[in-house]
């Protein structure tokens, strides 16, 4: 399997007048996992959700600038978004299983892109479950509601169902905010598990989660970004005054 | 504690309000039931109506009610459905989407007897379909429709949008995404709406009076080929429903029994509608349980 | 393997994208069709009266007398307009109170017993047929009044009052959504002050929510003013603007209902209902826009 | 979900197709069967409806008055001839009027003569066929007593000269007027044969299209006074006699009692074989005798007397 990164260069994103991400240019690594963090409001998750084109679903919304994987711009109108949407799997704050079984919400994604054979779907279910941590827990019940599950099995789920279509990158949107620590350990195993075979972008609140999971950090204030280095370097010798003072918990 | 007295005053007076509300209901219900009630046996379901003798039934516009209704609703349901969809989910947000919702009010407030005089006009005797199930299934369509198209857009609209992007991030399209996603989540608030809209095309008759007509042909309910004049099946016969009936037996009627004709059909009718509001909360309620229970 | 589905798929999924979008536009061109075409036929119908019979429209609207069949006829339909619209203000004029009470019990009184009772039985008033109500009002309501007071039971009060019924559902729905809308804090602050629960209702509930309650009168008035048969079996059906509210009198839609069937399409006297259709179908219109105007000014 | 969507269309679809071929079907079959069988007309009278191998397919509609009728005597009909199917609908005489003239009917059932409700052209491409008598008579609330009113005295009524009972020879009690409204053929024919003028909607005045609510209210109403057919007379209202002559069936037939209509059946041109052996039916002795008397019409071959349209009678 050939690993892919990602690229975004001079990435703005407005609503309406407002802008919300300035001219942004980061570079994300195949088989890395890179955090976003920042306070609130500070623009990451909007720019995390302009990198799959999610923000498109935004009225009034509106996203300049590139983003490019391997030698294609992604953000421009020409893009197929729906097969790109395909290589780049998300996942939000709150779980969000389809309401359907288990076993469905595997299958959903590979079955709409044209796996029909049931051997071949059972195959990918297993595996997407296993990948995510999940197989032990819920092999006897691939047919129950999948609303059935925990918070915190909902998410690994969640991460199964993205995984199921075959991505290259996965998006995660403070992906263990909503769970209690013993889901959110597991999340964070699960994390630097995948990071074998994808690369993970990751917006979190939770310094010390960034700090574990992942190898580099990108800083956010206000719409651009202050800093971005190994992780090691942002959490143990930042740069600049403002992000040392995020982080040591003086504003955010 | 002058505040306190108009309080308690005021509260009597709304209680006892509500309370009357209740009671001409009941009223309502039980002079409607009991006058009508003592008239229903399987035979008066079942026969067809007499124009000067006693005993006559209402079996076939019992049938034309529900044929009717199943007309109506396999043309308004699709077209609904595709109209609250074009509203909820692609209709971009400008000045002719808002148009579009000014029309779809309008279109919603038609006075049922204006619809019946286009239907009259124009699928009776411009597109000479006559006076048949089929003008009055179309009429009805034209009042049912921005009903339906409200309850499509408001089902969509009350979907989770974190559900709509896990499937458009899974790489689905819009259309599937809809169809797959969307529409199952939003089922409880559409089914629901739509059995209550089905219910006012049972008790509706100003429309169907310029367009399904005041008439019943002789039915014979063993030919069931759709394309005999004397098919119950038969679209573009004309057919006189239930609350049609009701009007022209209160008005014209001759049989000596006429009165108790009223009353039993207005009973059924009634009734009919009662299931059909009772049918849609239990479904609503069912389903929501259904997608959202924990087994 | 991913690459691979890349460029199966392309192709296919943009064509259902499409075909979902055009298949929508297409439901959504017809109900636009519809309503136009709706508009089209009446308003052609209608005012084929002036232009082909050569009715002065003038004298339609204020006209007094209507006799149509007479010779010369006569087309003065302002005994209709003037039923039509005490007729259903007079019935909003019943319910608004009525209604208003109702939603009141159930958001701020009790709203177990009036979500479990009270709602349900005010559906199941908007779904009862209009002829059961006409019915109704023409075996209960007439007599009665026909006993009580002078005149012959039927009128503009027996409409009114029939219709009044028949809105309840309308008014009463809105009310309710509109105090439930209300932000719980405007309420909450008021009996910080120690206002009692009818304070807050008629100081801070009532003037807020107005607008809405509004939106439903209107929305009531406007479906009392496109009722037909169940008004027109109770409100006697003569042309003329009645002298008391136990008199004789007509609305638009008991005029078309008595005569459409009994003229013939494109004569002058078929036409003249026409108009009457032209005039009801415009007052609809202008009630929706109240009704924007009044959703518009409930947002602020 | 998609498919079952698209699958309801493509239904819809084919239900307006069937429409158009569906119609075109019966139309072809009611003038294609014009030549194809021998013409009944030569045995009005007789007792068995007609030939058995008509067929054909085609629609009357009109006069809610007469539907009843034309409803009943079609089923009869279409019992004895299997191939033919009658449609029957009730719209008002207008509407029968305006859709046998414009073709989308073959028989339009009217209350009143095609000249009263038609442009003159229009009305002389229509064959008028009588097939019944309506007779209608003056009847009042049963606690009214006045027994008999003359000719003045319900002009004086109708038009508001006279308000009260006691005025015409019964109690102090106002007069309830229940009228029809003016495009009614029932009201056309008490203008023109009772009143022998038009008759004003007065104020107050109780306007019902509909007999049954007419009997109604003036069973209920005190004071009321109205008119109905024949065939709706009972207890509940108090018939009253017109000029002495009572409301009777044979003197309508012997022309003393002169508020009557015809109830007409009216073809555009010359009708084809079916219609034309229906029509005939209609006027048959066994359908004169029974149907048109049991649903209280007097039968057209009883009458002793004929009225053209402009009202005049001849023996």
């Amino acid at each position: 399997m050939e690993h892919i990164g990602l690229t975004a260069k001079d990435l703005s994103v407005h609503y309406g007048d407002r802008p919300a991400v300035k001219k942004v240019s980061l570079d994300f690594a195949a088989k890395q996992v890179t955090a976003l963090i920042g306070p609130s409001g500070c623009g990451k998750s909007t720019f995390l959700r302009s990198l799959n084109r999610m923000n498109d679903l935004i009225p009034n919304c509106k996203v300049t600038g590139e983003i490019w994987i391997r030698d294609k711009n992604i953000n421009s109108p020409s893009t197929d978004v729906v097969s790109l949407r395909q290589k780049i799997g998300m996942v939000w704050q709150r779980p969000n299983p389809f309401h359907k079984s288990i076993y469905e919400n595997i299958a959903f994604g590979p079955r709409y892109h044209g796996i029909k054979n049931k051997k071949a779907l059972d195959e990918i279910v297993e595996q997407s479950l296993k990948k995510a941590a999940l197989w032990e827990e819920t092999k006897d019940r691939l047919n129950n509601s999948a609303l059935a599950l925990s918070g915190g099995q909902q998410q690994r789920l969640c991460i199964a169902r993205s995984i199921a279509v075959k991505p290259d990158i996965i998006l995660m949107d403070e992906p263990a905010s909503a769970l209690d620590p013993v889901s959110t350990s597991k999340i964070e195993e699960l994390i630097a598990d995948l990071k074998r075979d994808y690369c993970i972008v990751i917006v979190t609140h939770n310094m010390q989660q960034a700090a574990r999971v992942s190898d580099k950090t990108a800083f956010f204030l206000t719409g651009e970004v202050m800093e971005y280095d190994l992780t090691q370097n942002i959490f143990t010798n930042p740069q600049r005054q403002e992000t040392s003072d995020y982080i040591t918990g003086r504003f955010g | 504690m002058k505040a306190k007295t108009a309080d308690k005053i005021a509260t009597a007076v709304i209680i006892a309000v509500s309370g009357l509300i209740v009671l001409v209901l009941a009223g309502l219900l039980g002079y409607i039931l009991i006058r009508g009630v003592g008239h229903i046996s399987f035979d008066f379901l079942t026969s067809p109506p007499e124009t000067i003798r006693i005993g006559g039934g209402i079996g076939p516009q019992l049938f034309n009610s529900i044929f009717l209704l199943v007309l109506t609703m396999i043309i308004t349901i699709p077209i609904g459905l595709g109209a609250g969809i074009y509203m909820s989910e692609y209709a971009p947000a400008n000045r002719i989407t808002n148009f579009i919702r000014l029309i779809v009010e309008v279109l919603s407030s038609v006075p049922s007897i204006i619809v019946g005089l286009f239907g009259l006009l124009v699928l009776v005797n411009m597109f000479n379909f006559g006076f048949s199930l089929f003008s009055g299934a179309l009429a009805l369509t034209v009042f049912n429709l921005p009903l339906m198209v409200r309850i499509t857009e408001q089902g969509l609209k009350g979907v989770p949008r974190e559900q709509k992007e896990a499937s458009l991030a899974l790489g689905l399209t819009k259309w599937k995404t809809i169809t797959s996603v969307m529409l199952p989540i939003s089922m409880p608030v559409v089914l629901t709406g739509t059995i209550l809209a089905a219910g006012r095309v049972f008790g509706e008759a100003a429309a169907l009076l310029f367009t399904a007509g005041m008439s019943s042909p002789r039915l014979d309910f063993t030919n069931w080929n759709p394309l005999s004049p004397f098919s119950p099946l038969n679209p573009f016969r004309p057919a006189e429903t239930l609350a049609v009936h009701i009007w022209k037996i209160n008005s014209e009627g001759l049989a000596p029994d006429a009165s108790q004709i009223a009353a039993g059909a207005s009973a059924v009718l009634v009734i009919t509608v009662l299931l059909f509001n009772f049918g849609a909360r239990w479904l609503g309620r069912y389903m929501y349980r259904k997608f959202t229970a924990i087994k | 393997m991913a690459q691979s589905f890349d460029r199966q798929k392309a192709k296919p999924h943009i064509a259902e994208e499409w075909v979902g979008k055009i298949v929508t536009l297409l439901c959504i061109a017809l109900l636009i069709i519809t309503i136009f075409s709706i508009v089209y036929f009446v308003a052609s119908k209608g005012l084929s009266t002036f232009f082909k019979n050569n009715v002065n429209p003038i004298d339609l609207l204020t006209g007094l007398k209507w006799s149509p069949e007479g010779e010369p006829p006569f087309f003065g339909a302002l005994p209709f307009i003037f039923g039509s619209f005490s007729t259903s203000i007079l019935a909003a004029l019943i319910a608004a109170p009525l209604g208003f009470c109702a939603s009141v019990f159930m958001v701020e009184i009790s709203p177990k017993f009036g979500r479990r009772y009270l709602q349900p039985v005010i559906e199941l008033l908007a779904g009862i047929p209009s002829v059961v109500y006409g019915f109704v009002g023409l075996s209960v309501i007439v007599p009665f009044f026909r006993d009580v007071f002078p005149g012959q039971g039927i009128g503009i009060a027996a409409g009114a009052l029939v219709l009044s019924i028949m809105i309840l559902p309308t008014i009463t729905t809105i009310a309710t959504d509109a105090l439930a809308a209300l932000p719980k804090g405007l309420k909450e602050g008021s009996y910080a002050l120690g206002s009692t629960r009818w304070q807050t209702i008629y100081r801070i509930v009532l003037p807020t929510t107005l607008p809405s309650l509004m939106t439903g009168i209107v929305l009531g008035i406007a479906r009392a003013f496109g009722e037909a048969l169940a008004v027109q079996m109770v409100i006697g059906n003569a042309p003329h603007i009645p002298r008391s509210l136990f008199e004789s009198a007509s609305t638009l839609t008991s005029a078309i209902t008595l005569s459409m069937g009994n003229t013939a399409m494109g004569s002058l006297a078929n036409n003249a209902l026409w108009s009457l259709a032209l005039i009801l179908m415009l007052m609809t219109f202008v009630f929706v826009f109240i009704v924007r105007f009044l959703e518009g000014r409930s947002k602020l | 979900m998609k498919k079952t969507v698209m699958l309801l269309m493509l239904l819809t679809v084919m239900v307006a197709l069937a429409a158009c071929g569906q119609n075109n079907n019966g139309n072809n079959a009611a003038s294609s069967n014009a030549g194809s069988s021998e013409p009944a007309s030569s045995e009005p009278a007789s007792s068995e409806p007609a030939t058995s191998d008509l067929s054909g397919s085609f629609l009357a509609s009109g006069s809610s008055a007469l539907q009843p009728l034309v409803d009943q005597v079609s089923k009869k009909f279409m019992d004895a001839n299997k191939g033919v199917s009658i449609q029957v609908q009730a719209g008002g005489s207008g509407t029968g009027l305006t859709q046998v003239s414009e073709g989308q009917s073959q028989i339009g059932n009217s209350d009143v003569f095609a000249e009263e409700k038609l442009d003159a052209d229009k009305a002389a491409e229509l064959v008028d066929h009588q097939v019944a008598i309506v007779g209608m008579a003056a009847v009042v609330n049963p606690e009214v007593t006045v027994d008999n009113l003359t000719k003045q005295q319900l002009i004086d009524i109708f038009t508001g000269k006279v308000t009260n009972w006691k005025d015409v020879g019964g109690n102090d009690q106002k007069i309830q007027i229940v009228n029809r409204p003016s495009s009614s053929g029932t009201r056309a024919t008490f203008e023109k044969y009772a009143l022998g003028q038009k008759s004003e909607d007065l104020q107050g005045s109780i306007q019902e299209d509909a007999s049954g609510t007419v009997k109604k209210l003036v069973g209920e109403t005190p004071g009321a006074i109205g008119y109905l057919a024949l065939s709706y007379l009972d207890d509940s209202i108090k018939t009253v006699k017109y000029e002495g002559i009572e409301a009777t069936v044979d003197n309508i037939a012997n022309g003393t009692y002169p508020v009557w209509a015809y109830e007409h059946m009216y073809t555009k041109g010359e009708p084809d074989a079916a219609v034309k052996a229906f029509l005939d039916y209609m006027v048959s002795d066994e359908v004169q005798n029974a149907d048109v008397v049991e649903l209280g019409y007097i039968p057209a071959s009883k009458m002793q007397v004929k009225r053209d349209a402009a009202g005049n009678i001849t023996k």
